[in-house]
């Protein structure tokens, strides 16, 4: 009943498929998936309203940035089966999802607890960048409250 | 001793430099601190986002310290503004 | 940007739809989607081989016990928006889901939290039961451990 | 008094009894450990489960107990065997 691991990590200009992360990471040895999605909210910024995202990435280190952080679940969660994370690129309209994560393990709690654990470390280590677009046209890049060199970090 | 290395600049640095990338001659030891300054006097209008940034070098995130880098010709070097992933 | 929350529980005799269940809860007030999705494991207890599973519910009372859950998750997690959870009934093959979940929220920690929760909840007190069969053609009634009646939670 | 109810059985107690449902007179208040024990004389390969189920009363759950239970005509009562959904 032994499957090598898999860590699939996708970056895409297209619309993400949460079928297609899901069915990446299921597997007849596991009984859990843990799933992620994050989107863009409607909001608000001192009267500018967002439209929409810009994403870059570093692109092969964003690769090799994901292998490292699936290593480390792995170490700290041996059961973890697969690991799948589709992030998109470029343009992303308000209410849109940016990334998609999902984690396979045997019983439910392993996938659960990987799957917050990995959603932070992407945040932290993974090089990629949104930039805030508003009706105004105006712009902002953006900047996780997880990454040690984001200016809220520095503030502690 | 120098070196020819590929320098990358992301986000907010590359609207400042105008440049997603270029090749720049550097020392082949050299502090990340110093490797920092030099980038600071091909482009000024990085100060903007002076003591926000880490660098990455050959794919691997480096402070700007004392810390001595090891470069080559065509290590990959980039300027890496705070992480908005997700 | 207010918005009516939902809470969506279907029981289904046909194949889960993750897309589904995730587009139940999309918001654009939300900026994060939690997803559970079940499965079957394969599986041999004492040289029996799993073939699947066959569900049943008290269809009504699951729904109302739902209802419950749903407010008892809310009180807890205020920011909590939308919640849906389908759950198979009849024959699941091994492999195939048995449940889907989905919560929606704000911000990921809200979400994270309350969809583990509510899968504990779930297999607590929503009353469905389900059958593992064997290639013997033999059959076992399950257990939740989570169920307070259950003859693990007996023992303790 | 009598009441007449709707017994739903579920899971293995469905199996034990062979049928689903059944209207039964029932005391109208009755604790739920005579209002088992009633079912147990109907259908006594149920005792293979004794000690292992609860009662829903209503679609509420109810511990089989000296607990008194209020039932009126076309209430629902189900036997509930340990959960395993999910």
């Amino acid at each position: 009943m032994s499957e090598e691991p898999r860590d699939v990590f996708k970056l895409s200009r297209d619309w993400l498929s949460v079928q297609e992360v899901v069915d990446a990471v299921s597997s007849s040895t596991c009984g859990a998936i843990s799933v992620f999605i994050g989107t863009t909210r409607e909001d608000e910024v001192e009267g500018r309203k967002v439209v929409g995202l810009e994403y870059e990435a570093y692109e092969l280190m964003a690769q090799s940035e994901f292998t490292r952080l699936c290593a480390e679940v792995r170490a700290r969660w041996p059961t973890v089966t697969h690991v799948c994370v589709h992030h998109r690129l470029g343009w992303v309209k308000v209410g849109e999802a940016s990334v998609a994560m999902a984690i396979s393990s045997p019983h439910r709690h392993d996938s659960q607890q990987a799957i917050q654990h990995s959603i932070s470390r992407l945040k932290a280590s993974i090089p990629i960048w949104k930039k805030e677009v508003y009706d105004t046209e105006e712009a902002s890049w953006k900047e996780n409250a997880e990454c040690s060199w984001s200016s809220s970090s520095r503030e502690k | 001793m120098t070196a020819q290395v590929l320098v990358l600049y992301f986000a907010k640095s590359a609207e400042l430099t105008s440049v997603r990338e270029e090749v720049v001659a550097v020392p082949t030891s050299v502090s990340s601190q110093d490797l920092w300054t030099l980038l600071l006097q091909r482009h000024p209008r990085l100060s903007a986002v002076q003591g926000q940034v880490v660098l990455a070098v050959r794919q691997q995130y480096v402070d700007i310290c004392d810390q001595l880098v090891a470069l080559g010709d065509g290590d990959e070097v980039a300027v890496v503004p705070p992480l908005s992933g997700g």
